[in-house]
């Protein structure tokens, strides 16, 4: 990769943008989903309307939000509710089309874990928790899941189940009850992965340029399917570099100066 | 009937060893001016209730206010793990945390009911997920007209709620705007709330349908101008995001956060002077 | 996605014969205008949802618009009774009105589940009242922690909404203030909506949490100043408390009804034409 | 009563103000208890907090409200609130002292009709229903209900119970889980009534000036219980009266101005 113009995690952020279509309503996750929904929405879906958990509708922050309660996603707003109204009326009331969500660990059937690791009730390391995870996971019209690919993050068996994927695979998920789709794609910085339509397993259906078969099995926890026509992944554009770096260009300037 | 009294007065009446506490605040309006003020007064045995724990509760945590936990994200936003969080359910320093586990929209709808006096609050929830397996208080109920299948859990009834906001006007009625999160819920839920606020002015002049607490529905109001400090308060001051990423350093290790404590809010008078030994403490970093 | 268009359009686009339609207002905001419109188009079978039903849902009962009402409290609101509403309930008179009775609370509770897609709503009610006894989709369940006995009943989940607010943007998004009443439950609760408002503007130019309805949840926005007339618009126009008096006396008999429906309603082209004939109406009533 | 100087309703009007103690969170049904609770607030109650179905809380109205919903409620009140959240947060919450009630039927345990008329299938006269009374008749921390007296009003048995006084009597309130206290007054034209403390049966505790017991008998459909001690209802004072007909004088100026 030392000889593209762009980092993996630039590749990442700009294929998880991609997946997003204008005029979608995507209730975001902070961090990687935040950035990615953001740099949709300053290139191809200037019409996306992004809900952030905290409350506000229709956020359209310059700057990327450190946190999911930054006082520019307020500001840049259609309106602010309440945040039992955002769960209540908007998530649970079906108006999400697209539920964007990082994790801390994933499965073959794109289940997350983002609880802890080692058994719950003596936990190896205790990590934050649901958060809206699990309903966003249930009850958005489709879930896409972006997080760096790596034997510590795509595990072969979860110690904790905290937000649904495709639970066992089949049709497990529909005989849940769960009325979303559930994920339609995982975007990592290696490659895209999407779910066997019959299995529901994530299959590897693209790879990022540079990046090769062998680095995307070592970098998964189990034996990883791998589509018969993989496809390759484009390139960041110059359009879609230029917006993602001015982003984050205006993101540590806003952030450095309300630290100063 | 909110009394205007200074934050020392309202935890010292207000706040008892044992109590179930919300100190809410949705990134916004976080209140920490009050958080300090209970570890000063050294309560203990808290049962903390809040959908997105963040420093204060680690520092309460860590300072070992607190015997029990019911949240649903406990994290530094925008940087990582609360280490005195994690030091408490990992290794139990300085005394072991139950944690009562729940997602935002479960904590959010169980505001709610609190607020509504509704002994259990209802949400399609938890499908597929392992959260119900260690949490008795989830359960399963059926829709007697379609026969679904929804969560329901107990309401949040907290002794004491206490939040930060904007203003409060001379009768003590409070205004709040922004990202308002659960607060208003979490005052009505409560059986006695604190609402520290940044000013108190003449006439709260609030536009309609402003989110508003009347003063008749809190306890006690108390001015404390930046009292939300690492967080923001919309119209007054942003977020201090370098002090959320100087908490990473100084709550990693056991010694150097009691240290920091002891010299930043068990040795301080009030959060003024807090903030006076913090601005030189960041100074001498700095240079 | 609100499409910007006229009232006739949006009724006859999606306003369907046997349709279940909440014209919604709490003696504020009444979409009067909508109403009228939904008769002239002659609409036939619908049941009718609101908690408050009054003038336009006397005209539509007497225009013989409705088979069924889900309601909470149906008078003139200061003056008395609705006698289309009572002609209809009482002498089937011009069809038979089936009616589903609630109380207020109640009713609030089943938008709010409407617009939650929850299967039921739950609340303290009906202890002692014999309303249950009369409505078969009122049933009691019990707290599955407690064991207290709640009341449940189905979620309002209209085919169509019909609200009038104060403003819209260029874009279709709504912004109302005021009493507010249950529009936005309303709204949200829907597969369908009509929203005319007193003004189009440039910017909404919100308040922090402001009512507002953003347009991708909206079907269609009509401009319709004084389309809440005879209730009120605020920051627009009072109530027009004489109209409400006067149709005490229009309502009473079925043939003076019938007769200032035709000249008032039916043979006018819309709701300008409407207020016009009416001024002419009350000129002379005066004279 | 022709020698003195104020009307029944007046009396009726004072005498229930009068009930309304400073300070009291106290929902407020229109007419009547609208009446008797802004008079209250213009004379001994300044500080009388009260809150409207419709979603003013703190409402100060300097003229009477012709509906519920008026536009003076909303611009007077310290907050207005949706309507689902008046009788979620705010009733049912727990936070109204008294509810004030007006009522078209009552009986002796002082349950109220407010529905039908004759059977409820086909009713003889179709009333407009139970509006917010049934859940403030149970939730309010008490009950205060005003109406005029006589034989269409004060009923032996009701054809419908839309709102629970004390139902059989009794602790037959108290078995059906209502945690106000329920009805504590009924303030009429004639007279005051009181609830027995032990049958909770109505019993004529206060006689207006210038009505005689026997009027009250002959106004009420069953027979009325007469307290041994029965008081004199302090007529209205000066003070009283004036505020009264200048909060009407006003009133019916500015609707009719509205009208003009």
């Amino acid at each position: 990769m030392s000889e593209q113009s762009y980092s993996a995690s630039e590749m990442m952020t700009v294929a998880a943008a991609r997946r997003l279509q204008d005029g979608t309503v995507c209730f975001v996750g902070i961090g990687l989903p935040s950035t990615a929904a953001n740099l949709a929405r300053l290139t191809h879906a200037p019409e996306v309307v992004l809900i952030y958990e905290s409350g506000p509708i229709g956020a359209k922050p310059s700057v990327l939000p450190l946190s999911i309660g930054d006082g520019e996603l307020a500001a840049t707003a259609d309106t602010v509710v309440s945040t039992p109204e955002i769960f209540r009326y908007w998530l649970q009331g079906g108006r999400i089309n697209v539920g964007f969500l990082g994790a801390a660990q994933i499965d073959r059937f794109a289940n997350i874990n983002t609880t802890v690791i080692g058994p719950y009730d003596k936990p190896k390391v205790r990590l934050p928790g649901a958060g809206g995870a699990p309903e966003i996971a249930a009850l958005a019209g489709e879930v896409l899941i972006v997080l760096k690919q790596n034997a510590k993050t795509f595990i072969d068996k979860l110690d904790f189940i905290t937000s649904a994927g495709f639970l066992d695979g089949g049709d497990a998920r529909e005989k849940a009850g769960m009325p979303g789709k559930g994920p339609t794609a995982v975007i990592t910085d290696l490659g895209i992965l999407t779910p066997d339509p019959v299995t529901r397993e994530l299959t590897l259906t693209s790879l990022h340029p540079g990046i090769t078969v062998e680095q995307v099995r070592a970098a998964t926890g189990w034996d990883l399917r791998i589509a018969n026509d993989l496809a390759a992944t484009v390139p960041p554009t110059e359009v879609e570099l230029t917006a993602l770096r001015a982003l984050l260009k205006r993101t540590a300037e806003a952030h450095g100066e309300v630290a100063a | 009937m909110a009394v205007i009294t200074t934050l020392a007065e309202a935890v010292a009446s207000l706040v008892r060893d044992g109590d179930t506490v919300a100190l809410e605040g949705f990134t916004h309006l976080i209140p920490s001016a009050a958080g300090h003020e209970i570890i000063r007064q050294g309560r203990r045995d808290l049962t903390l209730v809040r959908m997105t724990p963040d420093l204060i509760y680690d520092q309460m945590i860590g300072m070992g206010t607190a015997k029990k936990m019911r949240f649903s994200w406990g994290g530094n936003p925008g940087v990582g793990s609360l280490h005195r969080f994690r030091d408490a359910v990992e290794r139990g320093w300085p005394v072991p945390l139950a944690v009562q586990e729940h997602s935002h929209a479960d904590m959010a709808n169980a505001y709610v009911a609190g607020a509504a006096n509704l002994p259990f609050s209802l949400m399609r929830g938890y499908a597929g997920s392992d959260l119900p397996k260690h949490n008795d208080q989830i359960k399963f109920i059926t829709c007697p007209f379609t026969g679904e299948r929804l969560a329901a859990t107990p309401p949040v009834r907290p002794d004491v709620t206490v939040i930060h906001a904007q203003q409060a006007d001379r009768k003590g009625n409070v205004l709040m705007w922004g990202i308002v999160g659960v607060q208003k819920e979490a005052v009505l839920a409560a059986k006695r709330s604190i609402i520290t606020v940044e000013e108190i002015v003449e006439n709260l002049n609030a536009p309609p349908n402003a989110c508003v607490l009347p003063r008749w529905a809190i306890s006690a109001v108390c001015l404390e101008p930046g009292g939300a400090h690492p967080s923001y308060a919309q119209g007054y001051y942003e977020r201090d995001n370098r002090f959320y990423k100087a908490w990473d350093e100084i709550s990693r290790d056991r010694e150097v956060f009691r240290a920091w404590m002891q010299k930043h809010i068990m040795d301080t008078a009030d959060f003024t002077a807090f903030r006076r030994v913090l601005a030189e403490s960041q100074g001498q970093r700095a240079a």
